[in-house]
């Protein structure tokens, strides 16, 4: 892994989580979010989990993103006002959480700092993964396909209106 | 001309019955600047999502003043307005202008001149069906289908100007008779044309009557009923395609219309399927009675004998003094009819299209009110338009075949 | 040399921007984004720990959640939808109420 | 070093295989339209009045992009002027490194060092090239929203949900195909097609998954909005849908995005189901043909002779495409959510559960 890979990329994923959650507008927010997205998608490629990478993709900046895209755009949700009155909580905010990233960030640098594992060649292909998935974690897989279809027919009864067809 | 959904509770502000937001319902502006709506139309639309709730059509944005134009003129001078009504059949305006003038006048025109008017208005409906039929295709995005059926058209356009001198300001009609006689070589190619028009309408059939993802565009798509039509006073291609089998000329048979023989094609349902079938037919049906008039045509004059009616021959205008005076009466008077009124009213492409006259016995038109099939089926197009799609705005609007300077008011 | 330990520590980062924005912002769906991010540096820690370990345990738990995040953002949306046709705002201070 | 030479030549190329393909795909579409509808089509280019004579389908590689690039660029008010501004580049971006996974031709030896012939080697190449299809869909969505037209939004708006519900059966009828080949390296997945199955049919791919194949192509074309699936911009009805308020430049970026998918859609067809750069009977040695024996062929001679299958299958698929696109009406947009949830997805399902009790059935999975 270059640092000069690296860096770049970090620095990509900080700014634009920044963005997300100082940008007036819903949609840039969203746009940030999913340079984000992308950004973490190449931390998983260098840290050898191809699959991961791209199953990060397509379903989180291709699928849940333009999800949320389409409800800002269905709910035609203007810019925010610019936040005043709460400068102190905001500050707050802020000040607390450089504290405890700061704290986080030192103990898990000190706990994982030195050489990993050697990985293997195939270490984080499609292959190994997916023995992975369907041996050890069987159970869960299976139960979060249930998860998914709780999740459809709950969004469907949630979104639909009153007045649509097939309702008596 | 505004129609509103069933549910009136969705325009009303305050309380929503339903849980739908107001916001959810959005405006929109179709046109007068809309690929679609020819510059001459807008619809004030109000969607939920893509389905239109309520519609209302204004015309009105190509205004000339038609019939106050017409009574600025003699009679003679009236001619070349017409031209401008439809556009895409100008000679049908133009020959059923005529015809009501000189039903005014009590003028019968020889044979010849019938069978001519009756031919190039059978063309003319061919032309006006292609450009209808090809432009919806288009509009529905088939658009090869539409530049075959243009270029069918454009063969007939081109046979009209070597009829007349224009593709579409003909003027070709006089009160009495036409400007001149078909040219020699008219009958070679007006069957050259039919055969052409033949070839292109089967490519069409195949290309669209038979494609699923075509009907289902049209199949089910701005129905309105039988009765609405009727009330609406809607007339031609549109009334047939509900299943009323109306079609002047058959029912009030005028030129030479029952001389020959054809079907009038009707729909079931009145939706844009079967306006669409409705005017496919109605294509192949008129070049069988080209055809038909083509063998019945004989040779002769082509205007009355009556210089009081049409002008006398340029040789007699030079060289003789009857004939001088008789040309610059009606040059400088206009033709002088009978003081009077008529309304008569022939089988247009789109429907009924009628002229009302009124002659206080000088050669200037009194009244002229014209009754454009196309003005009365923008009355009913919201109603058609509502509770369908954004997309079947464009179906429907292209089967309607508005022709803007038909709504000119 | 870039080891894990710079995931690490880039994850702890991500996860406070997103904690942030959740605790300050007032508009549902940038706090519904925020809650991605917090998520996506639980990721990244999980990827960076099964890289450090050389076990694959770590990459197959992100298909969870991902699955997790997903069927989230499905139903959280469809609850968001919801909200605003009825109180026609997401503002989370506005809906206060707990019925309406 | 010399790694970072090759791969910079090999991404250079595609580059400008796509490129000029898409240029030159603009030139066909105008032409064969033309041809299509008895027309003449574009015929003539007269730049600044210096260049007198025909330029033929120089036109719109010359001609086209300096007159739209010298156009105003017209940015609306209201607008978000940095979206509006990112739009086309989201549009274009992924169109165009997508064709990074496709292989256009067999490993080479080149000063000692081998190379493939394809810009990056992933074993997860069908997952990459799935990701950045399903990262088109922001350069429709962004573009109609920061317009501030209402056309335009209701175009993205379609636009985003046909994507969406597209990308969903093209996704599941490349999971029977990553069945069948046991592969998601498309590198492998041409291996696999170069055997003749019977002894003389070449063992491509649409011998195997012919529903595959149909569902895929059909997506694809969705994906690339073009007529049949073009009401995200359907002209006569959203105007021009999401990039009705674009110009010069940007409006170019579209149109060149939309052909740069076309030649994606053909290059993952040709790929997946047409043996890839695999000409037929070619191995590395020469011809293997049926009946008629060996025929020897040099090394050199055989990878050009790939390189020319792989482009000249992809050039048929891009006719085809164009084909369509002049042949049949455009959808509504329910009708079009139907074919996708209702007819392609079931299908691609029944597809996949057929593949696998196939597999399974002839032991060939463990």
């Amino acid at each position: 892994m270059s640092p000069l890979i690296f860096y770049p990329v970090a620095a990509a994923a900080v700014l634009s989580a920044l963005a997300v959650v100082t940008a007036r507008s819903p949609v840039r927010s969203a746009m940030a979010l999913v340079a984000t997205l992308v950004s973490l998608a190449a931390c998983f490629a260098m840290l050898q989990a191809h699959l991961v990478a791209a199953l990060q993709i397509i379903v989180y900046a291709g699928a849940v993103m333009v999800l949320f895209l389409f409800v800002i755009m269905l709910l035609n949700l203007q810019d925010d006002p610019p936040e005043t009155g709460r400068a102190g909580l905001r500050f707050g905010a802020g000040g607390v959480a450089v504290v405890l990233a700061g704290g986080f960030a030192k103990v898990l640098w000190e706990h994982s700092a030195g050489d990993g594992a050697v990985l293997a060649e195939s270490f984080g292909t499609t292959k190994v993964v997916a023995r992975s998935l369907f041996s050890d974690y069987l159970v869960p897989f299976e139960l979060t396909s249930v998860l998914l279809l709780v999740a459809v027919v709950g969004a469907v009864v949630l979104a639909r209106r009153d007045d649509a067809p097939g309702q008596d | 001309m505004s129609v509103i959904s069933k549910d009136p509770a969705l325009l009303h502000d305050g309380d929503e019955p339903d849980n739908r937001a107001i916001s959810e319902i959005v405006e929109l502006q179709m046109g007068p600047s809309h690929p679609a709506t020819h510059g001459t139309i807008k619809f004030n639309l109000k969607l939920d999502g893509e389905t239109v709730i309520a519609c209302d059509t204004e015309v009105g944005y190509l205004h000339r003043g038609f019939e106050k134009m017409c009574e600025q003129g003699t009679w003679t001078q009236t001619i070349p307005y017409t031209d401008r009504l439809n556009y895409a059949s100008p000679l049908i305006n133009n020959f059923l202008f005529c015809e009501a003038a000189e039903r005014l006048a009590g003028v019968t025109v020889p044979e010849r001149c019938s069978y001519i008017r009756t031919i190039l208005s059978e063309m003319s409906r061919v032309a006006d069906h292609l450009t209808c039929l090809g432009m919806s295709a288009t509009e529905v995005g088939a658009i090869s289908v539409g530049f075959y059926m243009v270029e069918a058209r454009e063969i007939l356009y081109n046979l009209s100007q070597h009829i007349t001198g224009a593709r579409v300001t003909v003027s070709y009609g006089r009160i009495g008779g036409l400007t001149r006689d078909l040219p020699d070589d008219f009958e070679e190619r007006m069957r050259a044309a039919i055969a052409h028009t033949r070839t292109v309408m089967g490519d069409a059939e195949k290309l669209l009557e038979r494609n699923r993802i075509f009907i289902q565009r049209m199949a089910g798509v701005g129905i309105i009923s039988k009765e609405d039509t009727i009330s609406y006073g809607i007339t031609g291609p549109l009334l047939r395609a509900t299943g009323v089998r109306r079609d002047l000329r058959k029912d009030e048979p005028y030129m030479m219309y029952d001389r020959v023989e054809f079907n009038v094609p009707v729909g079931t349902k009145g939706d844009n399927w079967d306006r669409f079938s409705v005017r496919f037919e109605e294509v192949i049906e008129s070049l069988k009675i080209i055809e038909q008039l083509l063998g019945q045509i004989e040779p002769g004059p082509v205007k009355v004998d009556d210089p009081t009616i049409y002008m006398p021959d340029k040789a007699k205008v030079y060289n003789s003094i009857e004939g001088l005076m008789a040309q610059f009466k009606i040059v400088i008077e206009g033709v002088r009819i009978p003081a009077g009124e008529i309304y008569f009213a022939g089988e247009a492409a789109n429907g009924e299209l009628g002229f009302f006259l009124v002659s206080d016995g000088s050669g200037r038109p009194y009244r002229v009110r014209v009754r454009p099939p196309c003005f009365y089926a923008m009355g009913a197009l919201a109603q058609m338009l509502v509770g369908g799609g954004i997309a079947d705005i464009i179906s429907t609007f292209g089967m309607i075949n508005m022709i803007g300077g038909e709504c000119d008011r | 040399m870039i080891t894990s330990a710079h995931f690490m520590v880039l994850s702890a980062v991500l996860f406070f921007i997103g904690a942030v924005g959740v605790v300050t912002r007032r508009n549902l769906i940038v706090i519904f984004m925020s809650v991605e991010i917090m998520l996506n540096a639980g990721n990244l820690a999980f990827v960076a720990i099964a890289n450090r370990l050389g076990t694959i345990d770590g990459q197959t738990i992100v298909f969870f959640v991902m699955t997790v995040a997903a069927a989230e953002a499905a139903v959280g949306l469809a609850v968001i939808i919801a909200m605003f046709r009825n109180a026609e705002t997401i503002k989370a201070d506005e809906l206060s109420s707990l019925r309406w | 070093m010399s790694l970072w030479a090759i791969g910079a030549v090999k991404s250079l190329l595609v580059l400008v295989f796509v490129l000029q393909l898409s240029a030159f795909l603009l030139w066909i579409e105008r032409k064969g339209s033309a041809l299509i509808q008895n027309r003449i089509g574009a015929n003539r280019a007269n730049i600044f009045g210096v260049v007198p004579f025909n330029l033929g389908f120089l036109n719109t590689l010359v001609a086209d992009p300096i007159k739209m690039f010298t156009k105003e660029d017209f940015i609306p008010a209201g607008c978000d002027r940095f979206l509006h501004a990112l739009a086309p580049f989201m549009a274009l971006f992924p169109a165009l490194i997508t064709f990074a996974a496709i292989p256009f031709g067999d490993s080479i030896v080149l000063g000692g060092e081998t190379v493939e012939l394809r810009v990056v080697d992933l074993d997860v190449g069908l997952l990459y090239i799935l990701a950045m299809v399903s990262m088109g869909v922001y350069g429709a969505v962004i573009a109609g929203w920061a317009s501030n037209n209402r056309w335009a939004l209701l175009g993205s708006i379609r636009g985003s949900a046909q994507m969406i519900s597209y990308e969903l059966a093209m996704g599941l009828a490349l999971v029977s195909v990553v069945l069948s080949y046991g592969t998601l390296d498309m590198q492998d997945m041409v291996h696999a097609q170069g055997r003749t199955v019977l002894g003389f049919l070449p063992a491509w791919g649409v011998f195997f998954q012919p529903v595959a194949f149909i569902i895929i192509f059909v997506a694809g074309m969705a994906e690339s909005k073009r007529v049949p699936f073009d009401i995200p911009e359907a002209e006569s009805e959203l105007i021009a849908g999401y990039f009705t308020e674009y110009s010069g430049g940007k409006q170019a970026s579209f149109m060149l995005a939309d052909f740069a998918e076309v030649v994606v859609v053909a290059g993952l067809v040709t790929t997946l189901f047409f043996g890839g750069w695999q000409f037929p009977w070619l191995a590395a040695d020469g011809f293997h043909l049926p009946l008629m024996g060996t025929i020897e062929v040099s090394a050199l001679v055989v990878t050009l002779l790939q390189l020319m299958a792989f482009s000249l299958k992809v050039l048929f698929f891009c006719w085809l495409q164009i084909l369509v696109r002049w042949t049949v009406p455009r959808f509504r947009y329910d009708q079009l959510m139907d074919l996708g949830w209702k007819g392609m997805l079931p299908i691609a399902l029944a597809n996949v559960v057929f593949t696998a009790a196939l597999i399974l059935a002839r032991g060939e999975g463990s």
